[in-house]
């Protein structure tokens, strides 16, 4: 039987996180992570809900405080069994920060967890936490047998996770090279069947168009495509273009802090300057969805919206009742941002030119990912009045909560642009606090409805995103989860046409 | 000449010293840390969370005390880890960019070089003729081109449109290794790569060997009935190599630090790709380590020229 | 013999071989004129010096005008280079660009020119003590990877019009120090120089009377080729997400769009033309340069 | 002295284009150097005397000067008779450096600084001589011998900067003499040397040149050294010879009044302390050298000439022989 | 000439480091050297290449500094002088240069290589300056419309009058003139050897005449002053000098001047040897190397400059020649 290999660009974007081989520092890359680590849990391929993947069945107790995971029978890749030590053992890790997890915070609910017999775990949790499971989604169970022995302040330097990691998911770790490519080998032992090609490869890209060239040339057959570059593949039999929700929304920011934007018209004003469908049909080829609030599901967006229609006479005659001659008239406002791709760009200048024929003067201004952070976070609020970002809106809806409650004013959280608004906070509580899922819809509709009305933000649209993958692989699946994933997307099933 | 090396080392050491102080304040000026670098800005996190990992990479501290406990690990030969790398030790990831840096350096350079002599001493020797017009033009368009523009170009063209080559990388990804593969992946960045320095040379020959023709040996040479071709290679050129060995020198020099346009577009993974993602991430001990070390190559690069000028012309004492 | 009758002698001997020629500026003038290369580069540069700065005189597009329903469209009648991915006229980008381009050029230029030339002359003239400290802080300016140095200076700065100018600036200087220096360390030593000093001179006197003068050769070419760097460095930033903001149009910024490889691929126009207008304008300069090198060298004429 | 002339020069005409224009750097020269005979090429800096050597060696800067006229005819080693002027390119090669030796004035610029003396003066050697690089090279060192470089295995193996001045022009003088040539030409050989190393040049030059039997023709314009070396002189002012003829009569009766200007102004040892202690002033000629890019119409000296009349600054004036072998281009030569 | 000493040297010693690579030998190009001038006299000294003639030379003008010895101007020592007493002095002792087209800046005016000096020194007005400068244009022979032209556009010898108008401009009490005629051509040389004997007695100029030619120095030169490897050698009155020169590198130096004259051939005494480097100068007397008459006692004996004959003072141990 010949070798079959498939080699893709499965860090390329922003889902990927090359470089980094430890899931307990992992902020993305779970695409990839998950060909040979495993979690308890895990999305759907639809990311609509969670579903069993280290841990065969699970269930919740009725108080939210209590969760049993049925563990399935398998064993490491270097043959030892998985069990409900190693779950302890992880999830122990996972919320010691001296580890460097970055889980620490999100699993500080946890108060204990037991282990009655090999296949069943129990974690107790100190207060309700509604976004417990999903957390656990990204937590890679690791092998207590091989990570014990280190300390826990060298975990997180240990050579162990980019030399001889030991996973149980359906490929196992060859071999690193630096900044090069990453090689995977079929692990016989899966669970869920011999995987069907021999080799995985993940070959790291510097920036996506190269990425792109190398999926023309037929070196790799997968990749993270930006959307112009996808569109270059369309009506080519050799690809196919997989298109899917980012589950970010893009905004613009205003901060509170600045004290241009205090009032609520000159709020409106700018979003009324905006042709947002003009931009998205001709800029992102029709590619992204309108949002006039976080949220552009359906479930989670109540009717009775404002739109927010393109009048720019409107926004002309909200910022002269608002006074902005004397807010700040034709001042340059700086525009931060941290996309540095050349739709942004694109997107930015247009926006730039709309806001010029009302008056408001922006200067954009794309930063590295650092220096914005550092910038946000600082309280030099008159650097970043204004910035076009994307926070995370699902698949679980708290995800925006971080943005806009006001107690995750930085420090303490990223609402960045000082959103403090009773209301909206108040609402977001509450959605939190609904633990039982058939319920929540409704409480976030209601935080919706509060982001269209108050405009914390200017809410702009939903991007698809875009990855392009050679005809020849079958059975492959890949979504743009955010942080890319993880989502079931059983790499053992892929296979390639000679 | 052993003492003259001491003391060169001895002056080099403490620019590297310097160097090491400069990067390092330079990195703190800079807006944003390794955290924030790193941290997806969705995760949430609590600001004790934030400390902590800042405490645990010791960014807490004043920036004297910083730097000092950097440096005095550093004497010791303890770089540090790459923050944004999973914890890999920086020296052996620095050092391991050294050899395909150096590759594709010395591939290009050599490229560069020969073309560039050859076409330096072609074009001063035809002065003011077509073959000097012709060339002194295309080594005009060759400094002229944005290294960015000429890699992406070649790229698309070369890799993806006619496929001759592979579209970047260094070793085809799983493929035992083999040098086809590898010459095969290094032929293009390399040939791009000596455009603008072959260019240089190039110019750089020319005017000095026209300098040189000039001179009263060369015409001594003739005087004793020195064949032409042997006027021109053995007297002429000769000396006329000596400015451009400086010139190659300081290329190297440059060179070193990675060619960022080529590496980062064919993911040649040599120093500068490195460097530059490393700037990206404010990984701090990968920039002090791969800064020195390139630094210590440049200083390293700098007293070989001026031994090999030594060398080549007797004239210089190395004392 | 009595001096009057050897002075009138004299002045018959002098209107001999007097050829009263013209200043050295005009001569080189006439040098430069004889370089075809030359002549050519500035009969390429001026239309282009001229084009972009008059061009919102009579080009109806204003570069960052968008149009959503005019994208990506190829050359034609109304826009004579097409229009780029937001409908924004590529000729008035391009015209706009080149002004922004060579501004920034020009400026570094004459920034680290001033640097490049005050540190090398400083340390050419200034003694030994001076000289070997300003060295060594120059080395180290030459030791710093580039790299780095570009990506730091430019996030602390930031990017823009005067932080792009600065960064290239900061960059350039050191090579020209070097060679002000060497050039005046051989100075020093002319009589010229001697004589000066003899007379009294000090460093103020010796840098703005002997050392400006006796180096503008190389300050000369340092500034066109710098000029012609500035460009390329400009491009090159834009191409690190640096440099020129977008969408402030810059012959960088409008070479960055060959990044996507959509537009490397289906809208050549797109790059092609600022591609173009950067080789022949840095091509134009260098042999201006050329000229003027040869133009100031006054072994170039022939006695 | 013998009648076999080694080379003779005729109505050698030698043009430089500089820009549009051409002048004239070398004109009508006429010039013979018999077999062990000397011959002094005198005049001021660019009155044509290296151009003149330049044109015989077919060594004028290409593209820039060229020989526009006259024959220039050299016996070679082999008794055979060539004109230099026409052989071309690959035969002048085989005759430069065989049959004429060069020695130039710069005794540094004119040694290759990247090669050993000994090496240098082995090339020629191999080349006209075809013997192996040891052969040559050993040959080479026996020349250093003979031009009284001591210790001449170990000089041998030196670059150029490594030796003194006056070693350096013995080198060169080993160089040109390496083939042992027929004629050699020597082009201010000394003027960069200290007046006691001058001494052992010429001494040295003069003794090589009776051991040898060559001719040499010998530029220069310290009048004391012709004095000192040769047997005959042509003065040279402005591209042509002015006046010819044996050392002793010319400087004797100087037939022209340039040549006569020249001799007076020249300091002399012990004549100085009378002149200062009268308070007279030294001889001077007036004026200075015509540029050649200007020359005046007529005999180019007119203009400084205290016996110029009406007809020097009409036609150009002949070269007239005077008597004895001795001839000028002044139409007044008698009254001098 | 009066018997007021302008300028007494004494004990005056030059080292140069070495430049460019590492740590060569130093070369001492001065040593010892002690002599005066008074207000008014002419003095030349001579010396081969590399005596270091140029070197005390400079030494006098203020140009370099010595290594050790004092040079006294007019009563004053001038080594200790602070900035301002030192350029007051530089308009006092003025340079002219050997090399008549390296001397002059390329992109200078002649008029403004005359005022230089006077704008350094800050002396008058601008047009005072101008006035000046034509004024010593003149005192040279030269036109006045050279005042607009540049360096190049005048030969050799029109270029040394140059430089010796500048040095005029300021109206110095000493001048400096090294090699003032070597680089130019023979009948050039008897002009400008004419010209500054004729402004030193009209003027009363003070004159160090450095030179390697014996018989310009003899024509201009009060005293002489014979310099072989940085020593003295030989002083003494100029005309006692020529007539009875007593040292054996003197007599060398006198018989090796080519005479012009076909018949006085041959009665040279030519030295053996080359000079030797001054970084590495024999033992005992320098000049002992090349000399026809050392013996072995010259090897270890470092002669001291004796006093002859009235005013002749010789450095040598051999007092039985002749
Ligand atoms: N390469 C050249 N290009 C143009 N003109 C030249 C060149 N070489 C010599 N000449 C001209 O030819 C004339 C004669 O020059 P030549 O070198 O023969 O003088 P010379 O008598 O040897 O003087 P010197 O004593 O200075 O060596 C000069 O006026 C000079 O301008
Ligand atoms: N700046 C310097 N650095 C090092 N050595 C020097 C320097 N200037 C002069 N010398 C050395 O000092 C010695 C004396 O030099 P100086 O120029 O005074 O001689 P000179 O008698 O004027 O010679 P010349 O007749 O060639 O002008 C020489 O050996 C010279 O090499
Ligand atoms: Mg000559
Ligand atoms: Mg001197």
């Amino acid at each position: 039987q010949e070798e079959k290999t498939i080699v893709g660009g499965f860090d390329v974007g922003p889902g990927g996180f090359p470089g980094n081989f430890n899931p307990l520092t992992a902020t993305a890359g779970f695409t990839w992570l998950n060909t040979y680590f495993e979690p308890l849990v895990i999305y759907t391929s639809d990311l609509s809900k969670l579903d069993g993947a280290l841990a065969s069945e699970f269930t919740v107790s009725e108080d939210s405080l209590s969760y049993t995971f049925k563990l399935v029978d398998t064993k490491w890749h270097d043959g030892e069994p998985f069990t409900s030590v190693d779950v302890k053992f992880t999830l122990e890790l996972a919320k010691n920060a001296d580890s460097g997890s970055i889980f620490a915070a999100r699993l500080a609910d946890i108060a204990s967890i037991e282990t009655p017999d090999e296949h069943t775990a129990v974690v107790k949790l100190n207060k309700p936490n509604s976004a417990f499971l999903s957390v656990l989604s990204q937590v890679m169970m690791l092998p207590q047998h091989a990570l014990s022995t280190i300390d826990i302040k060298e975990v997180a330097k240990s050579q162990w996770w980019s030399t001889k990691p030991v996973g149980t998911g359906p490929f196992k770790f060859a071999k690193y090279v630096s900044d090069q490519y990453v090689e995977m080998a079929a692990y016989d032992g899966y669970r869920g069947g011999k995987p069907k090609v021999n080799r995985l490869i993940n070959r790291y890209f510097a920036n996506a168009a190269a990425a792109v060239s190398a999926l023309s040339a037929g070196e790799i057959q997968f990749t993270f495509a930006e959307p112009d570059d996808a569109k270059t593949f369309k009506g080519n039999d050799n690809f196919r273009i997989i298109e899917g929700d980012s589950y970010v929304v893009n905004y613009i920011g205003f901060n509170h802090k600045a004290g241009i934007w205090s009032d609520l018209r000159v709020r409106q004003a700018v979003i009324h300057a905006i042709d947002r469908n003009a931009i998205i049909s001709s800029l992102f080829g029709g590619a992204a969805k309108l949002a006039n609030c976080g949220y552009v599901a359906p479930r989670l967006v109540p009717n009775g919206l404002h739109d927010y229609a393109y009048d720019p006479q409107k926004a002309k005659e909200l910022l002269e009742e608002a006074g902005w001659d004397d807010i700040n008239g034709d001042k340059a406002i700086p525009w931060l941002t941290y996309y540095n791709t050349p739709q942004v760009a694109n997107v930015m200048a247009a926006i730039q030119a709309m806001l010029a024929q009302v008056g408001i003067n922006v200067v954009p201004r794309a930063l590295d990912v650092p220096s914005y952070s550092g910038i946000v976070r600082s309280e030099k609020f008159e650097e970043f009045p204004l910035v076009y970002a994307g926070l995370q809106n699902g698949p679980n809806p708290a995800s925006l909560n971080i943005g806009l409650n006001a107690a995750q004013i930085p420090p303490a959280g990223n609402n960045i642009m000082r959103v403090e608004m009773p209301q909206l906070t108040e609402a977001l509580n509450t959605a939190m606090a609904e633990t039982d899922p058939s319920k929540a819809d409704p409480k976030w509709q209601q935080v919706c409805k509060e982001m269209n009305a108050e405009l914390p933000w200017s809410p702009m649209w939903v991007a698809s995103r875009y990855g392009v993958a050679s005809s020849k692989l079958k059975d492959f699946f890949w979504t743009p989860a955010p942080a890319g994933g993880p989502f079931v997307s059983h790499p053992e099933k892929w296979d390639i046409a000679p | 000449m052993l003492q003259y090396i001491l003391r060169r080392t001895v002056v080099g050491l403490l620019m590297l010293l310097a160097l090491t102080v400069l990067i390092f304040t330079l990195l703190r000026l800079t807006p944003g840390d390794p955290i924030d670098a790193y941290i997806n800005p969705s995760v949430p996190m609590s600001a004790a969370d934030l400390v902590a990992l800042r405490t645990r990479l010791g960014l807490d501290q004043p920036l004297p005390v910083q730097y000092f406990a950097w440096l005095g690990a550093a004497v010791t030969g303890d770089f540090g880890y790459s923050i944004q790398r999973g914890g890999e030790p920086v020296l052996p990831l620095v050092l391991g960019r050294i050899g395909p840096t150096i590759l594709l350096m010395f591939s290009g350079l050599a490229i560069s070089v020969v073309v560039g002599i050859a076409a330096g001493i072609l074009a001063a020797v035809r002065r003011n003729q077509f073959a000097d017009l012709s060339l002194s033009t295309a080594a005009f368009v060759g400094i002229s081109s944005p290294a960015f523009l000429t890699a992406l170009l070649g790229l698309y063209v070369f890799a993806v449109v006619l496929r001759w080559v592979p579209a970047g990388g260094m070793l085809t990804p799983g493929a035992p290794f083999s040098v086809g593969d590898l010459l095969a992946h290094l032929i293009l960045p390399a040939a791009l790569l000596s455009i603008g320095h072959g260019a240089l040379i190039m110019r750089y020959m020319r005017s000095s060997l026209l300098e040189v023709l000039s001179q009263e040996y060369v015409r001594t040479a003739r005087a004793k009935g020195v064949r032409e071709f042997w006027v021109i290679v053995k007297h002429a050129v000769r000396n006329a190599l000596l400015p451009v060995i400086t010139v190659i020198g300081s290329t190297i020099g440059i060179a070193i630090g990675g060619a960022i346009f080529i590496e980062s577009v064919f993911d040649w993974p040599g120093m500068g790709l490195l460097m530059i993602n490393a700037v990206v991430r404010r990984d701090y001990p990968v920039i002090m380590c791969a800064t020195l070390l390139t630094g210590a190559c440049v200083i390293l690069v700098n007293l070989l020229t001026d031994i090999a000028y030594a060398a080549v012309d007797p004239r210089i004492k190395v004392a | 013999m009595p001096l009057s009758i050897r002075a009138s002698r004299w002045r018959k001997m002098t209107s001999l071989t007097k050829t009263r020629s013209a200043g050295p500026i005009r001569r080189a003038m006439s040098r430069f004129l004889d370089n075809g290369a030359a002549v050519t580069g500035a009969g390429i540069l001026i239309p282009i010096l001229l084009f972009t700065l008059t061009y919102d005189l009579w080009w109806p597009y204003k570069p960052n005008d968008i149009d959503l329903l005019a994208m990506n469209q190829g050359p034609s009648s109304a826009h004579w280079l097409g229009s780029d991915g937001v409908g924004r006229d590529i000729m008035a980008r391009l015209m706009q660009g080149g002004r922004i381009s060579l501004l920034v050029a020009t400026a570094s230029m004459v920034i680290s020119s001033f640097i490049g030339f005050f540190i090398g002359a400083v340390a050419g003239l200034g003694g030994r003590l001076v000289d070997s400290a300003t060295m060594r802080f120059v080395d180290l300016a030459m030791t710093l990877p580039p790299i780095i140095f570009l990506l730091v200076l430019a996030s602390i700065v930031g990017s823009g019009i005067v932080p792009t100018i600065l960064v290239i600036s900061l960059l350039s200087w050191p090579v020209l120090s070097r060679m002000v220096r060497a050039r005046l360390l051989e100075l020093r030593e002319r009589d010229f120089v001697v004589a000066s000093r003899g007379m009294g001179a000090g460093l103020w006197h010796l840098l703005i009377r002997h050392a400006l003068p006796n180096t503008i050769d190389i300050l000369v070419v340092y500034a066109t080729l710098q000029v012609a760097n500035g460009i390329l460095l400009e491009a090159g930033l834009s191409f690190l997400g640096l440099g020129v903001t977008p969408p402030e149009a810059s012959w960088g910024n409008m070479l960055n769009a060959a990044r996507a490889t959509h537009v490397l691929e289906n809208y050549p126009f797109q790059w092609m033309f600022p591609g173009a207008a950067l080789v022949v304008t840095v091509l134009a300069i260098n042999f201006v340069g050329d000229g003027l090198r040869d133009a100031f060298d006054p072994r170039s004429e022939l006695k | 002295m013998s009648v076999e002339p080694i080379l003779e020069i005729s109505g050698l005409t030698t043009v430089f284009h500089i820009g549009d224009r051409e002048i004239v750097a070398v004109r009508d020269l006429n010039l013979t150097v018999a077999t062990g005979e000397t011959v002094a090429l005198v005049g001021e800096s660019g009155s044509g005397k290296s151009v003149t050597s330049l044109s015989i060696m077919g060594l004028l800067p290409r593209g820039v000067g060229r020989i526009a006229a006259g024959t220039l005819r050299l016996r070679r080693k082999t008794g055979e008779v060539v004109d230099l002027q026409t052989i071309g390119g690959e035969a002048l090669r085989r005759v430069r450096g065989n049959d004429t030796g060069m020695v130039f004035q710069e005794p540094l610029t004119s040694l290759n600084p990247v090669y050993t003396v000994g090496e240098q003066i082995a090339e020629p050697i191999r080349i006209h001589l075809g013997k192996s690089r040891r052969e040559a090279l050993a040959d080479a060192i026996q020349r250093l011998e003979d031009v009284g470089i001591p210790d001449p295995r170990r000089r041998a193996g030196q670059y150029p900067h490594e030796l003194s001045g006056g070693m350096r022009q013995r080198a060169t003088i080993a160089m040109a003499l390496a083939c042992n040539p027929t004629l050699l030409i020597a082009d201010e050989p000394t003027t960069a040397l200290d007046v006691t190393i001058q001494a052992q040049i010429l001494d040295l030059l003069g003794h090589l040149q009776r051991e040898r039997g060559m001719g040499m023709l010998f530029v220069t314009h310290n009048l004391g050294v012709v004095a000192e070396i040769a047997d005959r002189v042509a003065v040279m002012y402005a591209g042509s010879v002015v006046e010819t003829g044996s050392v002793a009569r010319v400087f004797a009766h100087p037939r022209h009044p340039y040549t006569k200007g020249l001799m007076r102004s020249v300091p002399r040892l012990g004549t100085a302390t009378r002149l200062k202690e009268a308070g007279t002033p030294l001889p001077t000629i007036a004026g200075s050298v015509p540029s050649l890019m200007n020359l005046p119409e007529g005999c180019p000296f007119a203009p400084r000439c205290p016996y110029r009349i009406e007809a020097c600054s009409e036609a150009y004036p002949p070269l007239v022989e005077t008597g004895d072998g001795q001839f000028s281009r002044c139409i007044r030569w008698q009254e001098i | 000439m009066s018997d007021e000493l302008l300028l007494e040297v004494s004990g005056l010693t030059k080292d140069f480091a070495p430049v460019a690579f590492g740590r060569g030998p130093v070369v001492r190009a001065v040593q010892d050297v002690s002599f005066n001038i008074r207000r008014g006299e002419v003095v030349g000294l001579v010396g081969e290449s590399g005596s270091g003639k140029t070197t005390i030379g400079r030494m006098v003008a203020q140009l370099v500094p010595p290594t050790s010895g004092g040079i006294r101007f007019d009563g004053v020592e001038t080594t200790s002088l602070s900035r301002r007493e030192l350029r007051r002095l530089h308009a006092r002792v003025q340079y002219i240069f050997q090399d008549p087209f390296a001397s002059l800046s390329p992109r200078m005016t002649i008029g403004e290589i005359l005022t230089e000096g006077l704008d350094i020194q800050r002396i008058g007005s601008k047009s005072e300056r101008i006035a000046k400068g034509a004024k010593a244009l003149a005192s040279v022979d030269l036109p006045p419309d050279a005042i607009s032209r540049y360096p190049h556009e005048f030969s050799g010898g029109q270029r040394q009058r140059i430089g010796i108008a500048r040095a005029l401009t300021l109206v110095p009490e000493l001048i400096v003139a090294d090699e003032p005629v070597s680089a130019l051509d023979v009948s050039i040389q008897a002009q400008i050897v004419n010209l500054l004997r004729d402004l030193q007695i009209r003027l009363g100029l003070t004159m160090l005449f450095i030179a390697h030619d014996l018989a310009v120095v003899e024509y201009i030169a009060d005293t002489v002053i014979v310099l072989y490897l940085g020593r003295i050698m030989e002083m003494a009155p100029s005309r006692e000098l020529y007539a009875r020169p007593q040292h054996p590198y003197t007599r060398a130096l006198l018989s090796a001047v080519p005479s012009p004259d076909p018949s006085k051939r041959s009665s040279r005494q030519i030295l053996k040897g080359d000079i030797p480097s001054p970084a590495n100068p024999p033992s005992g007397c320098v000049f002992r190397t090349r000399c026809p008459v050392a013996i072995e006692a010259c090897a270890s004996i470092v002669p001291p400059l004796r006093e002859t004959a009235k005013g002749h003072f010789k450095a040598c141990i051999r007092d039985d020649l002749d």
